[in-house]
């Protein structure tokens, strides 16, 4: 049953149960599995909504504008890099 | 996969490497350390280490929660599924932390039936269809995992369920980092928090590090770039003379946490005036044991635990490795008398644990390899 | 025309005497205690169930042993037994399993799977239905392999002494080539290929046991390798050594090789093939799918020049169509498994202490 | 003289590299659901429990398969499974039961056994001291049979699912004569012998579980047989037919002969060997030694005229030294096995539906 | 095998066979009924008709204590094994009776725990051994076995041993005798006794036979030559036209039987005022019952039990094979559709059942087999 | 467990349990077993007395005096047997 208990998995919310509110079905690359989702029930994730998964529970829901502007952020100095790298290689070549 | 494949890019890693290196002032040694186990692993299983420049050095804290707790406390679970009757159940990961005479397997092969689950909820559900059995569930974990052990205590008891019971052994993070700052041998430049226990207390308790004792705090996603971000972060505020807790991880951790997660441990539990942590020794006020109004499905409760303090072995340097003063390899008998057939602490058990993950992934010269890879 | 009672009786007797040569029928729904007591419930359980499904001239003669002709070569032998529970999953059945697995040691020796045996030992109550269904699998597994069940054992344990059914298969093959495969022959600039995609058996069965509640489009990869395998050694000198990744997965072959040959093994893990499913819940239950059993999968290590040859003749398959070159051989560090991750970064691949994965063949 | 981190973390990872090369050692005292796993446990359970004590070149190799050279000719193979209970009994345990129970086979199968494979199931909990008693009766049996066990397999079920220890073995042999053996061979005017007093084995099982409370001087008969068979073959041309009077014991075997050939079985109750205390002990439980297992006895089927022969040549041999001609076989009434009784009377010996003593073998 | 092997000899065989042939009046048709399975089975184990002039017919009786269990009652045991944490403990000869829906060895491959014991006093060993389990004992045979089981029971009572109990199924022999003699379809010539019963009831309970029915009646021996010897007095009896009750078994049936052993049953169990016979329907007085004071280990008590009649299979003829009427072989269905492993009727089941016991040992032309065996 | 409880065997008396005067050893053909006494309470058997077994309990004593008369009883039966046969024979030759 895997050894990692701390583990929190990112999966998308594919719908809610109809008699038991509390229950979801997430999917996490292709597999889908029941998850508890009582702990968001102040803001509660809809089917396409994006959960941290521990322990069987959904912890948070993912906040897609974040990870975009994290993703952002990545990408940028990405991009930047290889410009330096590209410039360096240009100055050598030169 | 989304959220997590964008966060393991190999290209990624390299500019901002580059870019953490340019940060480094020239002469100066960085120490950062990760809290959390999570994070260690992370960091051996990815090799992140091999983009880190040789001046910064990450040290692991005591963010496992396998790996903190006590013998007497993996003997009290023992002794409660050697009672009639009892099916005791637990994570994967506490199957092999040693007690004073044996692991859960061992204890297994000696005659108990503890089995591993993926959630607390499994544990109730198997006491839904074994009402002959008395189910324990054995919970540890710090604030991430308490929630779902509360939540699962509370469906028990509107179910009406009386086969079931908690061990309870959570414990709570802020105390340990506590321990940590007031510990004299250690100099520490910042600290990456762990990011899953902040989905449950958000940022704000960190404060006091930055505010308190002038250290930068980087909470932290658990990809490979999550935690080289961090590292960045760490290292900016360092260049810019900032101590503040600054939130990597925000897709994930809501600058307050969540206020249903901590309503649910709330009622369920409260804090013990003080537990036992491995290597660490007592603590104040950093662990959870269950309230009063749920003693019935309190297993510390409802069985007679022995209760015995059991000193941690002789050899053992796991302390010093929780507390980051030493590194895995620098304890007496790792990899020799402690590899994960034979720990012989609890850091060579679980997979989050800084030995284990130093032993089964990072126990190799990284230059002689660097070497090779490129031949 | 009035008939003695002696001569009535004699009519009851010739009578009975038709009814016991009729052909042996089990009447009973489940397995007791009296199928494996050697007496007529026995006969019945061998004749009606093994006999009707895996019959062939050297099996029918129920004699201690099969005797068959063999010319002058060398003959592998193997054995293993299967415990796996569930005993059905998504792809196959612990019966074609148990063909597979053998046929596959055979053919990872080297030779071409010729016999094999089959021992049962069933527990008491196990549904007859039932090992009717997985008797008729190790029939088609045994056709679609060529090869034949030649002789067979079976056991009743009380209840409680067993999980309904566990299989032994024992085999032999002949090597009809001249090349001496071992994991120990491994060298520096070997590549080391994988057939498939990894970690699909253990998953599947993982979540046939419905403990986890997790659903995935995912059936096992169990399958026989000899055709795959007959092919590359035909067409590509320069193999070393195969292996069929079961329990333990890829990394405890590759393991065994770091450790038999006394090199490293450099193991892209961008390169391993992984289908998402596996993935998926490889990521949610905190293993790694390199120590994931595969059923149908194999590892080759072949001379470095002959990598490519080798990757195109197993792609020619179909159960090689996903065939990868996953790594190489190098001298240092000797011993150790190292694999370069996704991430850029180096880390050990060691053996497992206990797998998280029990009973899975 | 001060040396860096580098160089200490450097030293520490050579003397791990070190301890991590000593010899295998099992340090558990009980089995656990992680030797059989695939990993560390399991790799040293086979090395410091197995090898040491079976290893030989063939399966020190731990290759899937083991690859030996033959010659041309006929060869026997043969399975069983061996779930007896109690493991340990007087004479024996179950792992020179499983050695000389499928060198048996063999041997009856009129072949020299040659090689063993062996496949353990093992249930959590079981005491590795036992385990390793097990594997050391096997060496000394397959060393005393002139077998070598070339391949195994592992197993782990959880507690509750085995009954600490269940074996395969099957095994290979060579024919080096041209007879072709058969029960369905046998034809009127043929004797059939025993090598031995009966029933010894499945006695002394039934009084070492303990429930009966009953003590005899007495131990299982299981030998191998393989000496005794390749002497008769070699000294006696006429022999028809060979069988191991296992589960089901002699009145098995003899319904095996009546029911293949569709002959007669007339045999003489008052020429069957048992030995006095498998005789108290049956008349005790009201059960008849005709059909107590034994593993190392065999019954003959041999041309009439070359029976005293036969029994001469079987006398020679430590293990026939008791034999005896028990009967003899008819034309009629056909399919039939027919005892003459001791107090002169006559009746059928028929296949039990199933047997007052399970788990003998 | 003393007192055995004497009684084994073929040639005294040879001598009582003349001497017995020598009794026969020319043209006279002799039947005798063996009461006890025990004879039957001894007569067809060794063969002993083949010594018979043809003249001589043995018939088999009701006394084969299995034969004569009702479906119902299988039904009722299986139906005490099916309740939780049940041990149900029975003689061997149980394992094989067909209930309505399966025997015991059916019943345990579906889920219950049904174990062979050699002796009561095992059983009651067991429910020692295994205090979280209920032990029932499964009782059934006459007068010879139900001392066995009221030692038992006053063993437990004395050792106040509660998790045991009795399910009480012993029948008594005369009524059944009685059912025969007043059965209009059957002419006997005289009978022999049971032995092993009488060793417990002495001879005087057959008296009635002599006396009031005029049929001679030798209680016999259980090897083939005390069968014999009992066939030759029986015989020399009707010559002299005498009709009394002889002992051929002196050796060991005492003629007043074992007065401890009758104190035993009677302090255990009392008459039921009926009890249902396989094929032979209720019988008045024909069984035992636990008294009050043991209330607490009968089984028929402690377990709420169906105690439903299930009417006998319409092909079965047990009843008339029972009672004499039907040579086992003159039932329809016998050896074709009724066989020791698709018994339809009991008495195919049993050892001690006359159909069983022809079926295993005398299925064949003696005629013939003569011929073979002399060739 | 065999098939036959209502088998009644022979055993000889080796010993009485000096705790438990209720149980005795018996031997049978080379075989010994612990078996319950106490039906035999009014004639206790001793050692070298034979006895009677059925389910565990000894059931009667075996008398000498009676068998030794069913032998002899036999046994001349089978000497008048041979005697007639030998006279048969005999008055053949002749
Ligand atoms: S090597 Fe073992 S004992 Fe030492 S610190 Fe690590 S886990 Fe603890
Ligand atoms: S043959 Fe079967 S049904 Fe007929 S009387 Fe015999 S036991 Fe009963
Ligand atoms: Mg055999
Ligand atoms: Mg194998
Ligand atoms: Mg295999
Ligand atoms: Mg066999
Ligand atoms: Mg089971
Ligand atoms: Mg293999
Ligand atoms: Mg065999
Ligand atoms: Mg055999
Ligand atoms: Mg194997
Ligand atoms: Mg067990």
């Amino acid at each position: 049953m895997g050894d990692r208990m701390c583990l929190g998995i990112p999966g998308e919310i594919i719908e809610i149960r109809q008699d038991r509110p509390d229950l979801a079905t997430v999917a996490v690359s292709g597999v889908k599995r029941a998850i508890n989702i009582g702990l968001l029930a102040d803001d509660p994730p809809l089917p396409g909504d994006w959960v941290l998964i521990h322990v069987g529970f959904a912890l948070s829901k993912i906040d897609e504008d974040e990870a975009a502007a994290a993703m952002e952020f990545l990408e940028d100095i990405g991009q930047s890099y290889v410009d330096e790298v590209a410039a360096l290689r240009e100055s050598d070549i030169d | 996969m989304r959220f997590v494949d964008e966060f393991r890019d190999a290209s990624t890693a390299r500019a901002l490497a580059a870019k953490i290196s340019k940060l480094c002032e020239p002469g100066r040694h960085y120490k950062f350390m990760e809290v959390c186990g999570g994070h260690t692993h992370t960091i051996y299983k990815h090799g992140l280490e091999d983009y880190l420049p040789d001046n910064i050095t990450l040290v692991h804290g005591p963010g496992c929660p396998v790996c903190v707790i006590p013998m007497g406390r993996v003997d009290d679970a023992i002794h409660i599924a050697r009672q009639p009757g009892v099916l005791m159940t637990s994570f994967g990961d506490m199957m092999r932390v040693p007690g004073s005479d044996g692991n859960f397997f061992d204890s297994n092969a000696a005659g108990t039936n503890i089995r591993m689950v993926y959630s607390p909820l499994d544990s109730l559900k198997i006491a839904r269809q074994h009402p002959d059995l008395h189910v324990v569930f054995m919970a540890i974990g710090f604030e991430t995992t308490a929630p779902s052990t509360a939540m699962t205590v509370l469906r028990a008891a509107e179910e009406g369920i009386d086969n079931f019971s908690v061990f309870c052994n959570h414990v709570t993070i802020i105390p340990a980092i506590k321990a940590i700052l007031d510990s004299p041998d250690l100099r520490l430049d910042g600290f990456l928090g762990p990011g899953h226990v902040s989905t449950v207390i958000g940022c704000r308790p960190y404060e006091f590090i930055a505010r308190d004792h002038g250290k930068p705090v980087v909470v932290a996603g658990f990809e490979p770039l999550d935690i080289l971000q961090s590292i960045y972060l760490l290292m900016r505020q360092l260049r810019q003379g900032r101590a503040e807790v600054e939130n990597q991880y925000a897709r994930v951790v809501p600058w307050d946490g969540n206020p249903v997660a901590l309503r649910a441990i709330n009622a369920v539990m409260e804090p013990r005036p003080y537990f036992e942590w491995r290597g660490l020794g007592f603590i104040s006020h950093s662990a959870m044991r269950m309230r009063d109004r749920y003693a019935g499905l309190d297993a510390e409760r409802r069985f007679d635990l022995p209760g015995v303090r059991v000193a941690d072995p002789k050899a053992c340097q796991c302390g010093e490795v929780l507390k980051g003063v030493l590194k895995p390899w620098e304890c007496k008998v790792f990899g020799t008398a402690c590899t994960p057939e034979t720990p012989i602490g609890t850091c060579m058990v679980s997979p989050e644990g800084a030995c284990a993950a130093y032993y089964n992934f990072g126990r190799f010269d990284r230059r002689r390899v660097r070497e090779v890879s490129r031949a | 025309m009035s008939i003695t009672p002696t001569e009535r009786e004699q009519r009851v007797l010739d009578r009975i005497d038709q009814v016991r040569r009729r052909p042996a029928r089990v009447r009973e729904e489940r397995v007791t205690l009296a199928h494996g007591s050697g007496g007529k419930a026995t006969k019945n359980l061998i004749e009606a169930v093994f006999l009707a499904s895996l019959g062939n001239p050297l099996l029918d003669r129920l004699e201690d042993g099969a005797v068959f002709p063999v010319d002058a070569g060398r003959l592998a032998l193997t054995t293993d037994s299967f415990v796996v529970s569930p005993l059905f999953f998504p792809g196959g059945n612990i019966g074609d399993l148990a063909v597979n697995g053998t046929v596959n040691d055979l053919a990872v020796s080297g030779a071409r799977p010729l016999h094999l045996t089959a021992g049962f030992i069933l527990e008491e109550g196990f549904p007859i239905a039932d090992l009717t269904g997985i008797v008729a699998s190790m029939a088609a597994a045994a056709r679609a392999a060529g090869v034949r069940i030649v002789a067979g054992d079976t056991k009743v344990v009380q209840r409680g002494k067993a999980d309904g059914c566990y299989i032994n298969t024992a085999g032999i093959g002949v090597v009809e080539h001249d090349v001496a495969l071992g994991v120990d022959t491994a060298r520096p600039g070997d590549a080391v290929l994988v057939s498939g995609p990894i970690g699909a058996h253990g998953v599947t069965i993982m979540l046939a046991r419905g403990e986890l509640d997790i659903d995935a489009d995912l059936v096992s990869d169990t399958a026989p390798v000899h055709e795959l395998v007959a092919g590359l050694l035909a067409a590509v000198p320069g193999v070393r050594a195969l292996r069929d990744a079961t329990r333990g997965g890829v990394a405890t072959i590759l393991n065994e090789i770091a450790e038999a040959a006394n090199v490293a093994v450099l193991v892209d893990e961008a390169a391993v093939p992984v289908q998402a499913p596996v993935r998926g819940a490889c990521e949610l239950l905190g293993i790694d799918p390199l120590y994931v059993a595969c059923e149908g999968r194999i590892v080759v290590v072949v001379d470095g020049a002959a990598a490519d040859e080798a990757l195109a003749v197993l792609r020619t398959h179909p159960l090689g169509a996903q065939a990868a070159v996953i790594g190489r051989i190098a001298a240092d560090p000797p011993g150790l498994v190292l694999l370069n991750t996704a991430f850029g970064g180096t880390r050990i691949v060691d053996l497992l202490v206990g797998d998280p994965l029990p009973r899975i063949c």
